[in-house]
């Protein structure tokens, strides 16, 4: 077998190509280089593109209002394709060839991840707007969404205040809802409840009849709902269809925000509770603003969501780091951004320097007949973000130390 | 009824499913040989029909018709020159199939749709939800309305010549073309209508075809090619496999059970459970 | 050398072989003819292995071969070609002989690049009269030259009996001819049973004929004596033996 | 002989040697990324381009590669328990992780496992005659149950999220460039082995015997070989090499997890080698380098249009050119010599 001429010069072509695309013009010294790092094409495309719109939306925003040090921000999209190894390698990328100053990405656990590594080695930092699973906090990484006693306590909390004590777990099989249900566990043992089964179902399940099947024979007095993405539609449409209803059956959701109630229809969970720490109904000023601004700036169907907003937070935060440091440089901003606190469209955050998570108020929302979420709960002030759960006795033995 | 006993109305109601999804598929691939990997991405087109009507009854035909008709545009333009060469197929309509998702993706956006089910399918029998009855029922009907087809009218019966043997089919007068455009017509269209029933149980979006995808081909190859009852056994099987190994393990396992059970079920029969004989060599 | 007893195949509930007992001896040259549907390639299935018979024994050089796969049985000695000849059109006439004449060959042998022509392949390619064509890729030749390459290829493996399934059905009077001769010559050093419908082929090359009907021996003896037999006759429609097995339909 | 091996040294200096010296680390650490999925592609080559075996679930050998290797780095890099079992919950190191802390024993069974697990399914499938369309759909369907699988056993394998966060390979530190670099040469060597030994593997006795298996395997038989035994022996020889690139592709890029083995990312592999020219080996080893490149190029500049192309381009590929850019560099050259 010959190898074509055409060929060996093909490769030779590539190789070169491949060389000649790093030429990008660096930018001049007017201008900050960020990178934004989310999957824009691929199953999670769908959740994250729009973390991405808010992100952006908040660079354009900063710039109007002259820009950080003087200097305009400039953004350079890349799309991690919803493949964790394309995110490990966009932000090597975007760290050692765009030499962005930080970069605002990633949804998915495992994306955050397959990225983390990278970050530590080229010292350089991410902002990950998305609620998680905790038990992990590196020095190179601001969490800007809610870690477990954020969001999974207070749920519990709530279901507790309700005198729901009989749960049934149900989750799609990967890190979050797994790492969750073993908190509630721990949480239900420590309070008195009681855990009638747990679940999973791999990622893009469809099929939930048995599922609901089994929680029906369980009985329980609510559910715990760790599944992902449209999961969350076969299994609502199952549920409802045995005739269950959100008095008779709560299902306490902890990833269906107002993006996602379209898709798995109104009717299907009208009345549920869900749990988050931002919802597009939620009361302050600077939300009525940032609602206004992103429907204008991308249509007035559109729907605001927690994570959005976290991811919108996170540009405000490093450029107020950026401001209070006098530099893009990693080392300063890291050591300003602790203690920074702003009002955003959730109420007050501030940072923790010492986990580099957020103070959050938890909040719990209702799902209403016109799709958007009515908060019926909060926790009245912002939580200390507590990703090892070191604060709860009850948690002891969870984190592994 | 114990949870147990309730396993077996939901094992045949899963089985409706996959006999739904997997019916257009015993025409196109058991009859042409083409293993469409675009099959998935019709019974998505279905499920937007529903959503564009907005009506779960007038969208069975009209979803028929949509996917029907994509399927014999894709026939005429790409797979008549791929007759005999089965593995090309299946790359060519996987390449369809991209193209197609984000077609879906670019006219109706990423984020999934809402259909509203009907509210007279709102209720059930016992375990089984009216909506799960309905996809039965529609799945009965798909079988009878086939199996008419094939062996009550003159085209139908045409069909079945060439599968089982084109070249003879061919020289008795048969313009096997026609028949073959046919076919994936109506297996197509079949299709569509699978997508309109799955409005009512999954989720509506780009992503939908790929969900089924392996498990309508699982259902074809241990049934056998092209044969109608060898389908409806193998996903009344399977559905009821993977029901009762749900209820016993959780749902992971089940699809590995289901799988390992296709494997072991081709160790004994390897054409599937009806085979058509045939002297031809290779 | 080659021995059936009561075979019986059935497919979906036709009798396609119906009890038949078959005697060829070391060295002979047996013609199978019978109309369409006698069970004549059926027959030769169940001795390569293709098919399994229901009931009934096919025994070789003292092997049972009922239950054994294809290769064994080639293995064993037995070599077959089809109807419709099938020979590796990518790969060259002396590439398609010399996988013929593999098997016997060490197994590690194999991953080595081909060097020179072995004497089985040589021996082949003289007898076929191939050699001109040797480096030619077999999908070139014409339909002739590929019966006479399958026909190389059972010789390049060195079988003791060979079973040839209506070799000269298409050909032309030249290619018939050769093919006669060839068939003559290699019938002086092995067991030979052609299915065959060519009459004045059979006539020319035949020593003892078998004829099958209905999945059953009918009559066996030479040429004279089988197309004499009134039954051979009615079998063939009333007409004169000759006559309805002389043309292919 | 010299003339016949011309081109593949001038392309070995130039993967070898120039593009080394030419690219920056994070582009030669993508060449290598690629060079993995053409190691791949080779076997992939080998098993459908010749012997005609459409195997859709090679992915499940790169991961079980990509995840002996992961497991050896992880317990090589000392502090205990790898990170993701303690945010699992599991306290003591499984027994079956022990032995990978071994080098070698890793290695050997990132190439060895996946052939066993080949040999075992091809036996099971080839001697009861499945093939073609439901060999295919069958492999496909193994993919899908291995990401199951593996997902479930979070506590052993790390779930959906895999294995990362990797420090150094065999003592050298991978942060650094040169361990990059050195690691980008170990994989072109490696698949200029491979190439050198396939393509002497097709040429053989052994190459035309897959080529008749391909075209006419039922007359296989009659000429006295076992193409069950065959093919279970070429399957095997594929799978090995699939294990072997997924084991070079954990350091390369510093990740394994169950979506890089699942159904898309081994049709995607199937997709560059008929892209590139399934029935020769160099269109297959070329189609991987080739797709990776575009997938990147693409998603650096537009990244809805990657699905489009991707679509469209196997679409023009199987209608115009089924014998890929193989193929059609072989017209043209053939057009400009006559």
């Amino acid at each position: 077998m010959r190898i074509p001429r055409p060929i060996v010069s093909a490769i030779l072509v590539l190789s070169l190509a491949a060389c000649g695309s790093d030429a990008r013009p660096a930018g001049d010294s007017g201008d900050i280089k960020v990178g934004i790092l989310h999957s824009l094409s691929g199953t999670m495309a769908i959740s994250e593109v729009t973390v991405r719109d808010a992100e952006l939306l908040a660079i354009e925003e900063i710039n109007k209002a002259g820009g950080v040090l003087g200097k305009q921000l400039v953004p350079v999209v890349e799309d991690g394709a919803s493949d964790w190894p394309t995110f490990a390698e966009k932000a090597t990328k975007l760290i050692r060839q765009d030499k962005v100053a930080t970069v605002f990405g990633g949804w998915t656990s495992a994306s955050r991840k397959a990225m983390l590594p990278v970050f530590e080695r080229y010292k350089a930092l991410l902002w990950y707007p998305v609620q998680y699973e905790g038990l992990e906090s590196s020095p190179y990484i601001f969490y800007t969404g809610a870690t477990t006693n954020q969001q999974i306590i207070p749920g519990l909390d709530y279901l507790k205040e309700q005198g729901k004590k009989r749960l049934f777990l149900v989750g799609s099989d990967y890190v979050f809802p797994r790492t969750a249900n073993k908190i509630i566990k721990a949480y239900a043992a420590a309070n008195g409840m009681e855990i009638l089964g747990e679940e999973y179902t791999p990622l893009g399940h469809t099929e939930y009849s048995t599922l609901v099947n089994k929680v029906t024979q369980a009985r329980p007095d609510a559910v715990f709902n760790t599944l992902n993405g449209d999961s969350n539609v076969a299994f609502f449409k199952a549920l409802k269809s045995t005739g269950a209803t959100a008095e008779s059956m709560p299902v306490l959701s902890v990833s269906i925000a107002e993006e996602e109630v379209t898709g798995i229809g109104v009717d299907n969970v009208v009345g549920q509770p869900v749990a988050w720490n931002y919802y597009q109904t939620t009361d302050t000023s600077a939300n009525k603003a940032f609602v206004k601004a992103y429907k204008a700036r991308y249509g007035q169907d559109k729907v605001t969501s927690d994570p959005m907003e976290a991811g919108y937070n996170a540009v405000y935060l490093w450029a107020e780091a950026v401001k209070k440091a006098g530099t893009t440089e990693v080392e300063a901003v890291r050591k300003a951004a602790g203690g920074i606190a702003l009002e955003r469209p959730e109420g007050l955050v501030t940072i923790d320097g010492e986990s580099q998570h957020l103070y959050k108020t938890a909040r719990i929302g209702i799902v209403q007949p016109d799709g958007l979420i009515k908060q019926v709960w909060d926790s009245g002030e912002p939580i200390k973000p507590d990703p090892y759960l070191k604060g709860y006795p009850w948690a002891a033995g969870l984190a592994g130390q | 009824m114990s949870a147990f006993a309730n396993q077996l109305p939901i094992g045949l109601s899963i089985g409706a499913v996959l006999l739904l999804i997997a019916l257009g598929l015993t025409f196109t691939f058991g009859q042409m040989g083409v293993i469409n990997m675009a099959h998935g991405e019709f019974i998505m087109a279905g499920a937007y029909t529903a959503f564009l009507l907005g009506d779960l009854v007038p969208a069975l035909p009209a979803a028929f018709l949509v996917a029907g008709t994509m399927g014999l545009i894709l026939e005429r333009a790409a797979i008549r020159h791929f007759y005999g060469r089965p593995l090309d197929t299946l790359l060519l309509t996987w390449g369809v199939s991209l193209v197609l998702q984000q077609l879906a993706r670019d006219l109706f956006g990423a984020p999934n749709v809402q259909v509203p089910a009907p509210a007279w399918l709102s209720g059930g029998v016992g375990i089984l939800p009216y909506n799960r009855l309905f996809i039965m029922g529609l799945a009965v009907a798909g079988v009878v309305a086939v199996w008419a087809y094939l062996t009550r009218t003159r085209l139908g019966r045409r069909t079945q010549a060439v599968v089982q043997n084109r070249r003879l089919a061919a020289t008795s007068g048969i313009d096997t073309g026609r028949v073959d455009m046919l076919t994936f017509f109506v297996g197509s269209g079949l299709a569509g209508v699978a997508g309109v029933a799955l409005t009512l149980i999954g989720p509506v979006g780009p992503a939908l075809g790929t969900y089924y995808i392996v498990d309508a081909f699982l259902v074809v190859v241990a049934g056998g090619l092209g044969q109608l009852r060898g389908a409806v056994l193998a996903a009344a099987g399977l559905g009821l496999l993977n029901s009762y190994a749900e209820f016993w393990s959780d749902a992971s396992l089940a699809k590995v059970i289901v799988l390992a059970a296709v494997i072991a079920f081709l160790q004994v029969r390897p054409q599937g459970m009806f085979v058509l004989r045939s002297r031809a060599l290779t | 050398m080659l021995e059936l007893r009561d075979v019986q195949v059935v497919f979906d509930g036709f009798r396609a072989l119906d009890g038949v007992n078959l005697t060829v001896p070391d060295g002979e040259l047996r013609f199978l003819i019978g109309p369409n549907g006698a069970g004549k390639t059926t027959l030769i299935d169940v001795i390569t292995g293709l098919t399994r018979p229901v009931a009934g024994s096919v025994r070789f050089a003292g092997h049972d071969l009922v239950g054994r796969k294809e290769h064994q049985i080639v293995r064993l000695g037995v070599g077959r070609t089809f109807q419709t000849s099938v020979v590796f059109e990518e790969l060259t006439v002396i590439e398609n002989l010399d996988l013929a004449a593999g098997f016997r060959r060490p197994l590690w042998t194999l991953a080595r690049r081909r060097r020179g022509v072995s004497e089985a392949v040589a021996e082949a390619l003289a007898r076929t009269g191939l050699e001109d064509l040797a480096e030619r890729s077999a999908g070139v030749l014409s339909h002739g030259q590929r019966q006479w390459l399958e026909i190389g290829m059972l010789l390049a493996q060195r079988p003791r009996l060979l079973l040839l399934d209506e070799p000269v059905a298409g050909m032309s009077k030249d290619e018939r001819e050769r093919t006669g001769e060839l068939l003559t010559r290699i019938a002086d050093d092995h067991t030979v049973v052609v299915v065959e419908h060519d009459m004045e082929f059979l006539r020319r090359h035949a020593s003892t004929v078998t004829v099958l009907h209905e999945g059953r021996v009918l009559v066996e003896g030479s040429v004279d004596q089988v197309s004499a037999d009134p039954r051979v006759q009615e079998v063939y429609l009333g007409r004169k033996a000759s006559d309805a097995v002389g043309h292919r339909p | 002989m010299i003339r016949r091996n011309l081109p593949f040294a001038a392309v070995a200096v130039i993967v070898l040697v120039v593009a080394p010296l030419l690219l920056e680390p994070f582009r030669l650490s993508l060449l290598a990324k690629y060079l993995c999925y053409a190691i791949v592609a080779l076997g992939i080559g080998l098993a459908w381009g010749q012997a005609g075996m459409l195997t859709l679930g090679q992915g499940v050998f790169f991961g079980l590669g990509g995840y002996s290797m992961a497991m050896h780095l992880k317990l090589t890099e000392g502090g205990g328990l790898p990170d993701f079992m303690v945010w699992s919950g599991v306290e003591e190191l499984p027994a079956l992780w022990v032995p990978f802390g071994d080098p070698v024993l890793a290695l050997a069974t990132a190439v060895l496992g996946p052939m066993l697990i080949a040999a075992v399914l091809g036996t099971l499938v080839f001697r009861q005659r499945v093939r073609g369309a439901y060999f295919a759909i069958l492999t496909q369907a193994l993919a899908a149950a291995m990401v199951i699988l593996l997902v479930g056993q979070q506590g052993l394998t790390g779930g959906t999220n895999g294995m990362t966060n990797f420090f150094d390979v065999f003592g050298q530190d991978l942060a650094d460039d040169s361990t990059q670099r050195g690691l980008y040469l170990v994989v072109a060597s490696v698949l200029g082995v491979l190439y050198l030994a396939t393509r002497q593997l097709v040429n053989s006795r052994y190459g035309r015997l897959l080529v008749a298996i391909r075209d006419g395997e039922d007359r296989v038989r009659f000429l006295g070989y076992d193409p069950a035994l065959v093919k279970t022996v070429t399957f095997a020889l594929s799978a090995g090499m699939a294990g072997l690139a997924g084991a070079l592709f954990v350091p390369v890029v510093g990740i394994i997890s169950p979506a890089l083995l699942g159904v898309v990312p081994s049709l995607e592999l199937v997709v560059a080698v008929a892209v590139g020219g399934r029935h020769a080996l160099a269109g297959a080893v070329l189609g991987a380098v080739v797709m990776g490149y575009a997938q990147t190029a693409f998603s650096e500049q537009f990244a809805d249009g990657w699905l489009y192309l991707q679509g469209a381009l196997f679409i023009l590929v199987m209608t115009l050119a089924p014998k890929g850019i193989i193929g059609v560099a072989e017209r043209w050259r053939r057009a400009r010599t006559t």
